[in-house]
């Protein structure tokens, strides 16, 4: 399955603490996404939105596994994504919103939630454009010496386009410090993967570049922090990058209009049996990292969180239109 | 005569080309058995079947190729780009493959390719999903565009579009996919045949698919006022019907050219040139382009109204060219 | 090596005229080749050009196993397959000559080689763009069941652009018959491939797409010719494509300008002794289908007619001026 | 003040910059071990080491993404695109990418990136390697365009480009990397400031690259007939300099562009358009584009030349604009 073994790494395990806030990080993306989902249903925003629950523990997961000055590239669904790097939540519904402190001033919306300042350099529209962009960030990481790696996430259809070839090759060729996280959540928009793509396992693909591949469960956030921590291990030590296969679901459909009607029935259900919240919770509990109450603490906390922020943002006013005219040129 | 969407008049037009043309083909992402990101296709796969019509991976080089290729060989395929800012991505085959393959091979084939692109702002999809991008293809011959605004417009381009013989972009714009219009089936619209969509004597207004809806709510608050707009859509860029607008502004001695984006290198400033360049004599005033913001689209609702030109800004352009005239 | 059996075929063989008869053509692209350097080395032709002297063996081999109604597109150093495909010598020079008479009647040049009358749909300058369009000519067989393929050539250096994998990845999921022809001749342009490629071997790379590959020797006209009429084969029962690596080699610069100064010492020398046409004529011979006469024969006959080819064109006159406003819409 | 040739000084350019600054890296392919396709870059890499100068597949897309990810982190990278017409395959990169990255984010980055593309016609390249490609991209703000037309502004522009804190393309013209002219090393041009090369009373003409050299030619056999032209290269496009147009139609009261590609879409339609508006007054007579046929490059030595705008076509031009403002 995979071409070359990307793991054999030094196994670190995750401390009782942080294995929590992994879990709190979780719900406060369910709940945020959830959020915008209303946001969206009650017409507070136009325009369109593509979520990612069921998907949160492949964005918790992989940024946990980063360190300051790592760098993550997303895409259109990358609340997740650039919350899990520590972006402010109230900013992230003030962008989503359109409001004036939203994290891109309102200009780049729920597609392009961005925030340098974590190191979520960026959420891209177009399919596949991002993952040179990493490709870039490693460049400039093995240029300086950092020891920086580059994250980018994107998804299964995605590895159809050609910059997902070009930008695999050449972060192979030039040993960058990239971690290309494929998202397998079985759809491109509406189209089943296997209506658009002839091999199921697309670790498979990595060998076309000789590069190391991990194929994970989505759904378990410690086996997505492993997998990445032992590809960012191997990056940093120069030895290249690395492709990871996460398998996962997305619980709504593809963007906002979409009922997703294309699914096989029970699908959706047989996959909300392994909710990556759900799942972690037990996990936790299980091994005593955390017992029932204290789970529904950091689930409470979370949501809390969540919804103050939300409050915040909605009080924001929109931005001074004067703004559009700014940030054209440097 | 019914009344129906610009969406479903793109629809029917589809269906009625694969009906009449075995060789017609419809190939995109999510064209087939989703029918659509906004349902332009929908009920064609049931319609047609799976080898006529079908869904592509995301890989728009490639589907753009094909039909390239399909045509050259005796097809006459139709292609959905999606979102029009997504032929950045197959650039390539828009730009330098599909205008000039007949050229370079002194006319050893003919390229009867059609691609259907969603176009234009106002619907909050931000920077990269929000593009009028006719103007990438204005310097490409070879090509042929289409920028239908209304439901007719739309059915009776399009398929005049399946039926040439050379490659021809339509964009179809988002913001007018449920505008509802009348429709006569089977009435077709010739490339190059600009419509006056109202005749009036003072000012020449030519304008597109969204900043024509505006150009027209402009001219009736200002025949409220007593100056009455000529409203003239060209309909398509390429072929460009020019004569009808010298025949305006003739008539008028002002031009106001409305386009959606930033004005330079487009169809507007172009126009602009050409009358300038051809009808100088005749007119009062400078001729006037008004567009948007020399900035990328910004998302929120408020800044993206604002960049957008409105019928407002429509109305006071009008103003000033009146002003200066007098 | 190849992940899939792309063989298997009931072993068809070439006759005896049909083994002169394809000698004779890598004869004629050899002559014509040196013909088109020497016209250019006086200063007849402006531009440039990309001759593929050594790499007779690829486009004669593989075009040979086509019949009538399929097609082949090739890149800018597509002398040798547009010739292969049996367009005609002199209308070839004509072309490269820029005259009334040539092939796209002075409009394409050297790098746009085209006869559509004999299957040549077309010589491409940007690399990677006429992989798709192999694609769609597949399409329209597979739509009208003609039972024709399409084939495709193009170089090393090209399996590193998106178009190639949008083309490989499409061609394969819809079954079409497209044989995609890779020439391995060690270089891009001046680059040496595992300075951009991470793989040596590219057959790896079908497996990507699930895609029959095989790896053949491209100095030898009969291995190629095999390979390639057994992936028609397959493709003419809708098996879907086959990718191809021929392992050749150039014997002449990449273009014009290129004096290949970063060979290695005696690569070339190496590869001369492999000459494609003199290893043919050896089999030739010591197969008894010509002795050393008729070989001698076939060889000057062929170089008489590039010869007298070479002539006519060259008494052709430059094309109608007004002939530039022409052929812009059908 | 040494006499070099435009290649020797887009490669001391390169060179200075790489010199000067540590986050100044160079990417391409065959830029490196080859020093490019047209030695632009030969003997960098000795200089500057292989960690800084690198040879790249071919692979446009992610030359031009790995310069923005680059960029967006604190390198300062210039990638050359070879031909110009390869911007077609990572036309993406250019136009959704580079110039919106910045807008989209409210500013939070900025992208320092130089794209280097050989532009133009004239010398037999054919159809997809002749095109001069810059009007693509005037659409899209956010870009930088600069095209210079002689060894010193090809030496200062590229300085300039590559510390400016903005993408910016700059288009070199194949036809005049063997050209000589005077360089005055460490002089750097700014953008938006265009060059009046030849002052003149009668006609402005504004020409960039291998038109401005046709330009002067026609302004050369003018002048033995009491015609003196105004010869304007702009240099940049994006900015553009109107202000220096204005003023010299002010004077000359009279506008020719000459512009190498087809007229629709381009800088001189824009330009054209923008001197109408602003400066209609000030004509004696309807300003005049020059541009090429409307048809893809053809290859023939006799075709290309007759498609191209040649001195006599711009001598026939200001006869025809001296006739009808006389
Ligand atoms: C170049 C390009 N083509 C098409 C689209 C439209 N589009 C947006 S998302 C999407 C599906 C992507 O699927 P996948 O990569 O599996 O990611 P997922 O949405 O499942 O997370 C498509 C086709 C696009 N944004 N860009
Ligand atoms: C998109 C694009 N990028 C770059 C080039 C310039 N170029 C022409 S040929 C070539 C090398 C191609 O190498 P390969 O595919 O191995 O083919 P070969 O020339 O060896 O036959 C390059 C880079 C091009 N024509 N098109
Ligand atoms: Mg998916
Ligand atoms: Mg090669």
């Amino acid at each position: 399955m995979t071409t070359k073994a990307a793991s054999e790494s030094t196994e670190p395990t995750l401390g009782t603490d942080e294995q929590r806030a992994l879990f709190a990080r979780m719900v406060e993306i369910r709940s945020f996404e959830e959020a915008v989902q209303r946001m969206f249903a009650k017409g507070l925003v136009r325009g369109t939105t593509h979520l990612c629950q069921g998907q949160e523990a492949v964005a918790v997961g992989a940024c946990a596994a980063l360190r300051e000055g790592d760098t993550m590239t997303c895409t259109y669904r990358g609340h997740g994504a650039v919350l899990a790097m520590g972006a402010p939540l109230d900013r992230a519904f003030g962008e989503i919103l359109g409001r004036a402190g939203g994290l891109c001033n309102g200009k780049g919306g729920s597609m392009h939630l961005t925030d340098v300042s974590v190191g979520a350099l960026g959420s891209f529209a177009i399919v596949g454009a991002h993952l040179p962009i990493s490709v870039g960030a490693a460049f400039t990481a093995q240029q300086r010496g950092s020891g920086a790696v580059s994250v980018t996430f994107f998804g299964d259809g995605s590895t159809n386009i050609g910059t997902f070839h070009e930008a695999m090759n050449l972060a192979a060729v030039w040993r960058l410090p990239v971690i290309f996280l494929c998202e397998n959540n079985l759809y491109g928009e509406y189209s089943p993967l296997a209506t658009t793509t002839p091999v199921a396992d697309l670790t498979i693909r990595a060998s076309s570049y000789d590069m190391a591949a991990s194929r994970v469960d989505g759904n378990d956030v410690i086996a997505v922090w492993e997998a990445v921590a032992a590809a960012a291990a191997r990056a940093r030590k120069g030895e290249g990058p690395t492709f990871i296969e996460a398998l996962t679901y997305r619980f709504v459909g593809h963007s906002r209009s979409d009922p997703a009607s294309y699914r096989p029935d029970g699908e959706l259900d047989q996959w909300k049996k392994r909710d990556p919240i759900a799942l972690f919770a037990e996990r936790l509990i299980e091994s005593g990292v955390a017992d029932a109450d204290e789970v529904a603490a950091l689930r409470a906390g979370a949501e809390q969180s969540v919804a103050e922020a939300e409050e915040r943002a909605l009080s924001w006013p929109p931005p001074d239109l004067q703004s559009r005219l700014e940030d054209v040129y440097a | 005569m019914t009344e129906v969407t610009y969406r479903d008049a793109l629809n029917e037009a589809l269906a009625a080309e694969l009906e009449a043309d075995q060789d017609v083909v419809l190939i995109g992402e999510d064209v087939a058995a989703a029918g659509g990101v906004f349902k332009v296709t929908d009920g064609l796969l049931d319609r047609f079947g799976p080898e006529r019509v079908r869904d592509t991976p995301i890989s728009e080089q490639a589907i753009v190729g094909t039909v390239l290729g399909a045509a050259v060989t005796g097809l006459r395929p139709v292609a959905e780009v999606m979102f029009a800012d997504f032929a950045g991505v197959c650039f390539d085959q828009i730009a330098n493959q599909l205008p000039k393959y007949r050229y370079m091979t002194g006319g050893q084939v003919s390229v009867p390719v059609t691609l259907r692109l969603v176009n234009g702002a106002s619907t909050g999809f931000g920077a990269q999903h929000s593009q009028a991008v006719e103007n990438w293809f204005l310097g490409l011959p070879g090509l042929k565009i289409c920028v239908p605004g209304t439901p007719a417009d739309a059915y009776g381009l399009l398929r005049t579009a399946i039926r040439d013989d050379n490659p021809v972009l339509l964009f179809e714009h988002k913001a007018l996919y449920m505008r509802k219009g009348p429709l006569d089936p089977g009435e077709t619209v010739p490339l190059g045949r600009a419509d006056v969509v109202r005749a009036g004597e003072d000012v020449t207004v030519v304008a597109t698919q969204l900043m024509r809806e505006r150009a027209l709510q402009a001219a009736d608050r200002l025949a409220e006022e007593g100056i009455r707009l000529e409203v003239i859509d060209p309909r398509s860029l390429v072929p460009f019907d020019l004569e009808t607008v010298v025949r305006s502004v003739e008539k008028t001695a002002n031009l106001l050219v409305v386009e959606e984006g930033p004005g330079s290198g487009g169809w507007g400033s172009t126009l602009v040139a050409r009358i300038a360049e051809e009808a100088f004599e005749m007119l009062d005033a400078p001729p006037r382009l008004i567009c948007t913001d020399e900035t990328p689209t910004p998302f929120a609702a408020e800044l993206e109204e604002a960049w957008l030109p409105s019928a407002d800004a429509i109305v006071g352009g009008v103003r000033d060219l009146e002003l200066v005239a007098a």
